[in-house]
């Protein structure tokens, strides 16, 4: 560790909007013209038919093709180091790339008949009987198009449980916790529920008794994951499950941070009633910058009838898709995002129970040995640090007192760091618990000399931010564009989602 | 773990000795001592062991997907939420680029080029609906249905949706999902309006009746699930307003280079789906949503989403590409953000990009035109099969009814038929609209050949007649 | 055209190489393990099983990957502006990539049954059909895996024609010109001739006088480009193959330079024997910075007897491979590379004699566009400049005088322009008939914005040529690495074109 | 052209007139003012109009394609100079990158990262084959071998190889080709050696009376073209150093982590394949060459290749990748240059070097043990079936010959048989080697599973008893 180091620039294209570009009459796409026989009328009722074209580009195909590759270079994500935390930035195996684009998934249509797609929906059913195994659930569904998604299965299937007992109107709460993943408290109230946060304590988590105190016949659901994101495992789990399930509650394990102890605790065992893997993140799956994503949602045999349909069954005369009939009917259409099922399948095949365990070691190794080295630096702190047990794949730090002392920020770190080649970090969830926190997470998939080198990048800038303040708060200065001047985006008369928009708004700017 | 996995660089006895001396331990298992006894698992993972060779994992998930059938070796006329176009492969080109496909979100600073893309879809989707304020796309349709109408029950306070009957059942059931319990708080309660049968449109005079200071939003698609063009849109969007109500219109933006766009007709908010934009059926995993409205701040704090929006940088004369609004979205305020979001379908934002790019304004007239030609042409030809009668035999854009009760068959026969000639036949809506008989919606794009639609009607004839 | 220059920078990731990286143990991919009934005895003779296993690395897969990957976005190649001169840099469809990646090319074998490859022996046979059309010939073959090899079998076509005529040992004379490809020359002498090579002459090819001088009953074969990459044609081209067929040569037309002429000649109706066509140049296939490549060779009937085979033939009973009993034998193994000629068949399918032709006028157009800006650059001539006709789509310019000036070489203002985002250029074949020469060609490809930009560059690396010559001479300084110190590299002490030969020479060295 | 073509940006009317202003021109044709007019072409072009549209050219392409059966959905055992191994899918991944798949060959200014991976190439194919000089690659095996004849014969000034009676016809072929016709000059005879036929391998005692004085080069192959490994192999390079020739050894590559390197038993010019490492089938068209030496100058300046060095740059401690010897080429001196290069196989070298990188050396060590180990059980389980025998049952590597002799068939009729299964049979060595009688060369690789075999051993052996 701790050569020199290496040479970084981003590539830079200096690449004007696509809207900027073209010519009058320049096709990038053709599509076919209409069948011969179709004829020449106007087939359009009257009133209907748009007057004016809309202004999009006109661009030829190579025009077009080498503009995205521009872009697509401009672009860091893992081709430089990410060890982005809370979204265990892990390998995703080019072969299910191969995979999945094949015309026997990408070709399918969802109302296909089951007779048609018996491949596909015995992955899915195999798959299933994985996560299955992994967590103790009775029966898993990929509709979820993320985890929030997933989370938000559970808010409705809590509807619809507490509904078919006729305790819905009274049953409001569901409770979280302070760092519960913001979905969980998001979605419950999306849902409809009364949303109850238990503040962080003492260990790192709220204390059984904050949780007795608001558990009540009231109490719908606890939406909760564990680990933590600071890589702190709550050791009154059951106990919480205990206490709602008396309640008359339901118990959510929001599994997202998974990655740590896979195959070491099993959701069920530890009472649940319900859980949630995120494909894109434990599995393998490639993020695509936020989705297409799976959250996969299991849950026990007693709330199987709850789930959104339709589910797959293995039946004498092959795999059917079959309604679910006091299920919550959908949360969004379809089975789900297959091609990712297919992925993550393809993965645990080729990680299998050894794989997964060890990779559960590797990144639980992997993130002591980087906060061994990360507290060695001067100026690093982490989260609940008189807590001395090992924290799991995460650790969550904090910039405080090296801000204090240099009015350098994560922010401004987290850019200059991206001058050398590394991802953008993750600093925290809402709501921040420590002072400027950053959440590096190593997983199983970065080698110890990239994790090494993320760690000399970090102590060569919180050095140069000793040294050199202002190189560091005006950076990046190596990367496509120079810091962001973020004081229009909030502001109505001068943020812009479209160009349209924005030509509007600074039409004396016009174009470049 | 013996042998080092392909996967995992740091799965080697070399890798982890190295880490475990720096840290101090001897076991790997000292590392999880705050998980107590009781919560280990009892049994060790149920799964087989990993396998290694790509080779073999390759040859076992092939030999699984062979056995799908699928829409590019058989001729496929399903439709209803999903629809077949062509993917120039250039999408597939952008889609599959490493830079693009494996990152997580990133910032400004980090994925530059990726957020301008995003800024670019919502430019040109924005271009395509007539609005000029777009989010980043949502799950699906449905999703965005139901956002849309949560946004207009917060702008307007009121807690009842007017939805026509025709309605996708299978997007009628995420939006019900997302309108809520009337249990619980901010439940929405979705009314169905009717239709003419007639017309297969919506029947105004239901519309009238139903429509009250009690309603929040009007949501209406066009062409509707059935193809049949709203032209009464504009009217319902009047009477909406003349209410107090927002109108939710939902559009497949592929109909927009043809077909007006919802903001010249009285939508206020516009919602629809961007698979059609260069994106893979995906056994329905392609589906993805989007929101628009006018750049009114009254619309942009009800967005559930994130949203990039162009700003400058420290440097002069360079721009940048930020999260507008992130406050107000669930990242920002969790249950006191708009609704929720997360990972999304922005993989299938940047392909979209360049799907809505390639095409420009002539590829969405042209498209929009062959497809309506094509449709109609076929309906035609469907039509002139004895016993066979399109239901709605014009007005439609790429979906139209097909009715084969006068043949005495139910669509599932006449399915199982087809598909033994290889043709997948349209989607039966005898059970979700028993009152269309035995119906099927077809659906024909530009990708369809006049020697498909012969194919397709001398299976039909032989389906009906055998 | 002339707004302010773009900015630009190359992607820099100052990656080590391959053998530099990984660590013990690592696995980038697991071979299968032998079939379990396999055994375990050693099945290698005595003496022939290897001893030290090979110093390759030892690397994960991700990590290879993102090797690969950085080293991909150091490439500039055609994600830049590349007018690369008498390589016709077009757009390769990324459709035709697909159709090439399919199992029905990729997994096709060479030995299959032609009952198995008939939809392959017909995108052969129609491309063959196509080829005719465009040239007159009667036949196409496609072994060639690129143009020189294209000219070496008319070599061996026209060693074979001779000896079918007892006339070989006195037919030694190969005559081409000094502006015809070097691989025209060089093949004629690999295949054992005697090469003759014309110069130049004041109308800018040598004269037929010339010509006439060294023709004689020695003479096996004219070999010849026209246009030449100058872009001028020889009008008495007719004549010189009248003269060489008078004499009892074959003559043969390197259609390299095809894309200004497409549809406007044909090399029958000119009286050639033979051509050549490449099809990762005028047809649309990509170059992959040097191959698999196919340089498509086409006779007329009379020589049909001579190709190397297998031939395709159309028969009732479907397509055929047949050898070709009198013929060459092979030039390489099977028919070529055949997933080259599925792209090739699907692009002209595409562009149509409709395309073909608006091609050939934009390449010539964009040529005289561009000379006509780049001649008004001071410091800009062009070869024989003195001959006013229309260049067609190449024309060969020169910055004599302004390095006579500056002291700044073709090769800076080449390297500095990489500075911009602008691949290198092709200065020119040898001989050099001008010099400090540069050749770019625009082709169909390029839109005029971006030839415009090349241009801007050019005169903006010009002027900066002026004012600091040292600035270009020290040129590229945006680039990944700075310029090469070429003079290792034909010092035999110095050369390595290995690591392990680097290591050795450079001990003191060692790793970095 | 009334309308644009997708790939032209330039084909618009507003594109072209503004060059045209620029140059003054109306028409034009007037550019084309140097093309007499009696050689302007009689007929307009005889092609189709161009189809624009992708779709439409996709499926025209696909339905042809789809005619074809390939070794993906059939069980494969032909090899024979072209060989079924499983391609990593990150080689695909590299392979179609853009920024490597479209460039010409550039510059160290322009594509240092791509000079790199060539670099990266020639230094993992000299590990394994134990050389330290190695070109870029060529077009393929026959034609490395045909080079290093060339050389061998350049640097002896002799003009006669040996080469054995085994050699792959195809091979030989192209040897012949490049070894020219004795009316002209420097061409080089090629002398068949037999081979033992109890052994399968070179007969060391017709070698010894062919071998003399005007002996350029021994061109041997281990493990050669029937399968068997030379074990004689350094006796034979070591009689070719006595008698003053070059020993041409000809190699694939995917046995060297289990073979030794030919460096280690008298190879001095080694030659071979690149088609296993990484590259597909592709119809033949994925096959490529290599030439490697020494790095001694005496070889080194016979190269008639392009080969990539290391080196400084001007800035300290940077490194660049430039040519090396670039003017003994013909780019670099024409028809005084070495024979020639060209445009060759340069985008397998980045495939290949992704391959070699992957692997590492105990991927070579596995492979090898694996294919060595399949192939012998296949070819005990095919011994076992009544009236066939394996010809020469050990010492093999890949493959094997097959002999059907006592079945009563011939090769094709058994293979005809196997198709009919989904299996393609061996090569027919029949007609090549009619001394062997009815024998097929069968190839079997780490791709193939016990389930393979057991399927070709039932098809078989009911092809013999049917
Ligand atoms: C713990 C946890 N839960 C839920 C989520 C939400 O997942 P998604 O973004 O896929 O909706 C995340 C996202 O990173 C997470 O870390
Ligand atoms: C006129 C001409 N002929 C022949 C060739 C040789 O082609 P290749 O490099 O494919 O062997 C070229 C290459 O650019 C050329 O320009």
């Amino acid at each position: 560790m701790s050569g020199p180091l290496r040479r970084y620039h981003a590539a830079v294209w200096d690449e004007p909007l696509i809207m900027e570009q073209g010519g009058p009459g320049r096709r990038g796409t053709v599509p076919p013209a209409p069948i011969e026989g179709a004829g020449i009328d106007d087939l359009l009722p009257p009133g209907v038919r748009r007057r004016t074209p809309p202004a999009l580009p006109e661009v030829a195909e190579p025009d077009v093709l080498r503009h995205y590759l521009h872009l697509s270079q401009q672009t860091m994500g893992m081709v430089g180091i990410s060890l982005f935390g809370t979204c265990t930035m892990k390998y995703n195996p080019r072969v299910n790339e191969l995979l999945a684009a094949r015309d026997q998934v990408a070709e399918i249509h969802p109302h296909q008949d089951d007779a048609s797609i018996q491949g596909l929906l015995e992955i899915v059913h195999r798959f299933d009987l994985m996560l299955r195994g992994l967590s103790g659930m009775d029966r898993f569904v990929f509709q979820a198009g993320g985890g929030a998604a997933a989370a938000y299965i559970h808010a409705c299937v809590t509807r619809a449980y507490h509904e078919s007992r006729g305790e819905l109107a009274q049953r409001r709460d569901i409770i979280t916790t302070a760092q519960a993943h913001p979905c969980n408290p998001a979605t419950a109230a999306a849902a409809g529920f009364n949303v109850i946060t238990l503040p962080m304590e003492a260990d790192g988590y709220p204390s059984l008794a904050a949780l007795r105190a608001v558990v009540s016949d009231r109490t719908a659901a606890l939406m909760i994951n564990n680990p933590d994101d600071m890589g702190i495992y709550n050791p009154h789990i059951k106990q919480w499950v205990d206490t709602v399930h008396e309640a008359g509650g339901l118990c959510f394990y929001d599994h997202a941070n998974f990655n740590g102890v896979m195959g070491r605790v099993r959701a069920a065992e530890l009472g649940f009633d319900a859980c949630m893997f995120m494909l894109h993140k434990t599995f393998g799956v490639p993020k695509g910058g936020g989705g297409p994503a799976v959250g996969a949602y299991g849950c026990t045999a007693e709330l199987e009838r709850f789930l959104p349909g339709p589910l797959v069954h293995r039946t004498e005369s092959g795999y059917q898709r079959r309604e679910n009939e006091a299920g919550v009917g959908r949360v969004r259409e379809f089975l789900g995002n297959l091609p990712q099922v297919v992925k993550a399948y393809s993965w645990l095949l080729a990680m299998g129970a050894d794989g997964v365990r060890e990779a559960a070691d590797i990144s639980v190794l992997a993130n002591n040995y980087m906060e061994a080295r990360l507290l060695a630096i001067p100026g690093v702190t982490k989260s609940y640090d008189q807590l001395t047990k090992r924290r799991l794949e995460m650790t969550r730090f904090s910039l405080g007192e090296y801000t204090e002392q240099t009015g350098v920020t994560a922010v401004d770190v987290q850019n200059r760091m991206t001058d050398f080649g590394i991802d953008a970090f993750w600093l925290s969830h809402e709501p921040w618990i420590v002072p400027e926190p950053f959440t590096p997470e190593a997983g199983e998939a970065w080698s110890v000399e990239d994790i090494d080198y993320w760690i000399d990048v970090l102590a060569h800038v919180l050095a140069e931010g000793r040294s050199d303040p202002a190189l560091v708060k005006s950076a990046p200065h190596n990367q496509v564009v120079g810091q962001i001047d973020g004081s229009s985006l909030d502001d109505p008369a001068r943020w812009a989602t479209t160009w349209r928009a924005y030509q509007r708004k600074n039409s004396a700017v016009g174009a470049r | 773990m013996a042998l080092a996995h392909p996967y995992m660089p740091n799965s080697t006895p070399a890798a982890k000795s190295a880490m475990m001396q720096a840290i101090g331990i001897s076991d790997i298992d000292e590392l999880f001592e705050q998980i107590p006894a009781d919560h280990r698992a009892t049994e060790p993972i149920a799964l087989d062991p990993g396998i290694r060779a790509e080779a073999t994992v390759r040859r076992q998930v092939r030999r699984l997907l062979d056995r799908n059938d699928s829409c590019a070796e058989n001729l496929n006329f399903l439709g209803a939420g999903c629809w077949q176009h062509h993917v120039p492969a250039v999408c597939d080109e952008i889609g599959s680029r490493s830079e693009f496909l494996t990152p997580v979100w990133g910032t400004p600073s980090s994925d530059h080029g990726r957020n301008q893309a995003w800024y670019e879809f919502a430019s040109q989707l924005g271009e395509l609906v007539g609005m000029d304020f777009v989010g980043l796309p949502v799950y699906s349709w449905g999703a965005a249905a139901g956002h849309a109408v949560r946004m207009a029950a917060r702008l307007t306070g009121r807690h009842e949706v007017l939805v026509p009957d025709t309605l996708d059942p299978e997007r009628l059931a995420v939006i019900r999902t997302y309108c809520g319990r009337t249990e619980l708080d901010g439940a929405i309660t979705v009314v169905l309006v009717g239709h003419d049968p007639a017309t297969g449109r919506l029947d105004l005079a239901d519309l009238r009746t139903k429509l009250t200071s009690a309603t929040a939003a009007v949501y209406l698609e066009s062409p509707n699930y059935l193809g049949l063009i709203e032209v009464d849109a504009p009217a319902v969007a009047a009477k909406a307003r003349e209410h107090g109500a927002e109108t939710v219109v939902g559009v497949d933006p592929i109909s927009l280079g043809v077909l007006a766009p919802p903001s010249e007709y009285g939508a206020d908010i516009v919602v629809g789906t961007t698979q059609p934009l260069g994106v893979h059926l995906n056994a329905g995993g392609g589906v993805g949503g989007f929101i628009a409205t006018r750049d009114e701040e009254r619309y942009a704090r009800q967005y559930p989403t994130l949203q990039v929006s162009m700003a400058d940088t420290i440097v002069p004369g360079e721009r940048a590409f930020g999260m507008t609004l992130f406050h107000q979205s669930s990242y920002g305020s969790r249950e006191d953000g708009n609704d929720w979001t997360g990972n999304s379908v922005y993989l299938w934002a940047v392909v979209n990009a360049v799907y809505m790019a390639l095409m420009g304004p002539q590829g969405f007239a042209d498209i929009g035109e062959t497809i309506l030609r094509n449709s109609a042409y076929a309906a035609r030809r469907i039509a002139g099969i004895p016993g066979i009668r399109v239901r709605w035999p014009s007005g439609f854009f790429k979906e139209f009814v097909v009715d084969l009760t006068a043949t005495g068959r139910t669509v599932a026969q006449v399915n199982a038929f087809l598909r033994e000639a290889g043709i997948f036949g349209g989607k039966d809506l005898s059970g979700d609209f028993p009152d269309l008989g035995q119906a099927a919606l077809y659906c024909v794009t530009e990708i369809h050949t006049e020697d498909d639609i012969t194919a397709l009607v001398s299976a039909l004839t032989e389906a009906v007649s055998a």
